[in-house]
């Protein structure tokens, strides 16, 4: 999948273009402070200047609200929006821009199907299924939704080096399932989901596919239209774009029989105290502002991804995952949790022997080095592993080998402040 | 590293940790309540054995969390060993922070305040009368 | 109600600090362009370079994702995000923080409510009242939940000059209405409705009270605690705030006791294959990832806002109106819309003889002046006008006399253009 | 000025608007519909006769908005009235803006297609088949 065809990226110049991987941090009077090392992308990533500087020009240049406005400030962000929507539709290679909603972020993606598919279309005795690696967004929702329509949430369990156990499948996804949601990659396993397969044993079942595309889409190609999902969500903040905005991708037939979410402004074509119409896509599904600069800047954030391009960054991501594996691996008394790097994206979560995970991030944040401690938003998952908490370090495409190694060291470090008295 | 950090792992903090005090079950506990916080998976259960005039006579503590959650249980029992039922009920929030020393972010005081939390409601839960619903 | 002790605003310091109202519109190679006069407030507001900058900081400095990290950054992020929160409160003088929930914007907030307070508490036969003079966003949400309910929506009549008919109230707020959501100022006529009056008479009458606080929060001093409303909504971009935030404000027993709204990450307290536990208030509705960034700018448009002195920008309005209204008068062939200038904030509609409004704003367009045409999403409002559409200019505290008086002329322009044959 | 923007409001276009071709009922109409722009609340209504070889005898418009669609509305109906049916059929959005003339942001070019989506829909609605639901 990875060719040596793909040149790498220039880690240097990408990081110059992050002002805040230059800050120091714990200075005081008497020591200079550390340098950040930022490991926690999985969470949110850090926005290059290309991106900041996109949100001023707006607010500087061309701010109004959108739609409706007869003038020149209105027209501006209205085609800057548009725009913004087109930039995204070619990103994830979707047909129609109308498929492209613009939401807060996944959870408000996963919500909107969840409310208005659910709602419209599920019974008492349905089944939704996810799975046992599911990011608590990609499974409250539902559980919302069966209670509402007396639909049965199921979980396709994982194997012990946390991959979907496809070897069961076929007794989850049954003529009773009318939806699966799934993530394409874990949050905290790191683990790639074989999607192409799921979708298509799903399909032949007569279920819906959303794919929670968090993980993914930042960090490798996405295609909608090869994929054949039928809803795919994402979030700009997981994506060097800002924060607030998000994406929901939905096929059109869908969309178009879908009841509307919220209600509000510009999701109508007319109101009367009697009831309204709502509107066409996309904006049937954007009621009220929607978050204008952000959504503009997201188009700035996959310039910027594309520029460097997605494969690239991809195969970078995997080469520092193979380089931690080696390095957690040689720390000694480290429990990875997730498969092999071969299967795996740039997430690598662990336990420290020990150690509880919230005082190894304490200490590596004493090293400057910024991870991740707890359930990830996946108790459900750490249950299954029978993991309280773990210690997560993610990765992207401002991140160097280096930094992998210091993580190591300050590993270390932590094994001994706790190794006084062994 | 910054001082506050640095403090937070100090010697004191640690032996707490690694050499807690009554560590296990109360011999004939009068009074036991456990708490937790989901959202880190730290737990903590705390057993006392107290007199007729409310004078705590034993403290033991138990638990699963991470060291300041583990080593501010361990200093609250010792602390609460021995004193009248009337000045552990008054023993505030924030007396337990200063008894723990170091400097704590918002987030980490919740880890530090859990083992309080789980005393002030064992001074209120006899054994028996014990609510048991999601712990058994 | 406004004292002359109100120190009047340095209006031409305060558009120094505005990037975007330096801009010129229509250059073009043989031309110098006209200069840019923003008179569409009541649609967005534009921002100073405090709230820019806050941005830009937050990005540069402070950003990781906020709650659940143990690292330096996302305790700096969550301080900010929850010293904003805090801002809001003592702006609008709530009791407590878990009484503010950040949200995409007025159209959330209010779909919040309908969804989770109304689908736990409606029965069919239960009334909603509106008023004839809502926005689109706090009707639909409404109807919507009528369907899902069985509720009924009515809606309060107005006067022929804008004002709530309050003769007819009792008709309309009987013991069957549960809830009653009206505008504190309605964003096309900008009536300034008399909510002390209709909160006692709603909670007389056993009904809750949601006010769609969109229009007034940006332009005049709130006191939910005095005013004792039930919900209180508004929207960041509407009171120089940044896009993609808003604010529910509710009381916390009524929160407390309401069913989650989305579902995700950090709403809950723990999840479990068969089911989930809420946190606490706020977390409990605000799932996924907030607008972090956006939450914090808010604050700093607080700030500005402050800083300038509410009872001093209502003031600065309410001359602008006076004004607006003298100018309009003087015009000839103007009708406006809504009541005399005592009872209204600084939002001016109206409609120009013989002259569509959508010609009239594209017009001033030439001019700079950018002014919204059509029915401001409040459609049940104009056809209780039997005015297709309407021209509105709506006012801020970076707005001056001399742009009123250029209205005026670029009306005039107007007349003559389509008065050719007359 | 910008010369786009003077463009809209040049005399031709006025001249349509304020004195409009074939603008009323028709005289024994075979084909008519009304539409809207519910957001603008612009509305045309297209009344046509045609013969039975499907040529446009008669056209005439009716309705309420803006100057661009009430302009457009007149420049189309005198650009139809006596051409055959085919080639008012194969008559694009993209003839209707160059028709027009003036440049056209994207929301304006809605009001200036109103009436070209009313005339497409009229040449398929016969008088009497004619759906009048919400406009009655
Ligand atoms: C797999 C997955 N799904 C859903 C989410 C929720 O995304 P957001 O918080 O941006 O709504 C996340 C990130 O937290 C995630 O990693
Ligand atoms: C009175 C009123 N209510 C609600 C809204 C909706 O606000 P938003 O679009 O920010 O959700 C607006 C603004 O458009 C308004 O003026």
């Amino acid at each position: 999948m990875l060719t040596d065809k793909v040149a790498s990226l220039d880690v240097e110049r990408i990081r110059a273009d992050f002002p805040i991987l230059a800050s120091t941090l714990h200075a005081a009077d008497d020591r200079p402070g550390v340098p950040l090392v930022y490991l926690d992308n999985a969470a949110s990533t850090q926005r290059p200047r290309q991106v900041i500087q996109s949100i001023v020009d707006t607010y500087e240049k061309h701010y109004a609200n959108v739609h409706r406005g007869i003038h020149w400030l209105s027209d501006q962000s209205t085609d800057l929006y548009e725009e913004s929507r087109n930039k995204v539709r070619a990103f994830v290679n979707a047909d129609d821009s109308g498929e492209v909603l613009f939401t807060r972020g996944t959870t408000e993606s996963i919500n909107l199907v969840a409310r208005s598919w659910c709602d419209a279309n599920l019974r008492a005795g349905d089944e939704i299924l996810l799975t046992e690696m599911e990011h608590h967004s990609n499974i409250v929702p539902w559980q919302q939704a069966a209670e509402r329509t007396g639909a049965v949430v199921r979980f396709l369990p994982i194997t012990d080096d946390g991959r979907l156990d496809l070897d069961v499948l076929d007794q989850f996804l049954t003529e009773r399932t009318r939806v699966f949601a799934v993530a394409a990659i874990s949050n905290v396993l790191g683990t790639i989901n074989p999607l192409e397969t799921l979708i298509a044993r799903a399909h032949a079942a007569g279920a819906l596919v959303l794919v929670d595309a968090a993980q993914s889409v930042p960090h490798q190609p996405t295609d909608v239209s090869a994929l054949g999902a039928d809803f795919v969500a994402f979030s700009g903040h997981k994506m060097l774009g800002p924060s607030g905005v998000g994406v929901l991708y939905a096929r059109r037939d869908l969309l178009d029989a879908m009841p509307p979410f919220l209600g509000g402004g510009s999701m109508i074509r007319k109101v009367t105290t009697s009831g309204f119409e709502p509107a066409d896509l996309p904006s049937k599904f954007e009621a009220g502002t929607p978050p204008i600069v952000s959504a503009i800047a997201l188009g700035a954030a996959i310039d910027y991804l594309q520029g460097q391009g997605m494969e690239a960054i991809q195969q970078h991501e995997h080469r520092l995952c193979v380089l931690a594996h080696e390095v957690l691996d040689s720390v000694g008394g480290v429990q990875r949790l997730g498969p092999s790097p071969g299967d795996k994206c740039g997430i690598v979560s662990f336990k420290l022997d020990r150690v509880h995970a919230h005082d190894v991030a304490q200490i590596l944040d004493r090293q400057g080095i910024a991870v991740r401690a707890g359930h990830h938003c996946a108790m459900p998952l750490h249950k299954r592993l029978r993991v309280a908490a773990s210690t997560r370090a993610s990765f992207y495409l401002y991140n160097t080998p280096h930094e992998v190694e210091q993580l190591g060291r300050a590993l270390e470090a932590a094994k001994s402040i706790f190794r006084r008295k062994s | 590293m910054s001082p506050n950090e640095d403090e937070l792992y100090q010697e004191h903090i640690l032996d707490h940790y690694e050499d807690p005090f009554h560590r296990g079950k109360c011999p004939r506990p009068t009074h036991a309540h456990e708490d937790e916080n989901p959202l880190c998976g730290d737990v903590v259960r705390i057993e006392l054995a107290m007199e007729s005039d409310g004078t705590i006579r034993d403290a033991y503590f138990d638990g699963d969390g991470c060291c300041i959650s583990q080593a501010s249980a361990s200093m609250l029992v010792e602390r609460i060993h021995g004193r009248p039922a009337e000045e552990v009920k008054n023993f505030s929030a924030n007396d337990m922070l200063e008894l723990f020393g170091a400097k704590l972010t918002p987030n980490r005081q919740k880890c530090c305040l859990l083992p309080w939390r789980a005393l002030q409601s064992a001074m209120y839960s006899p054994v028996g009368a014990e609510d048991t619903d999601d712990k058994s």
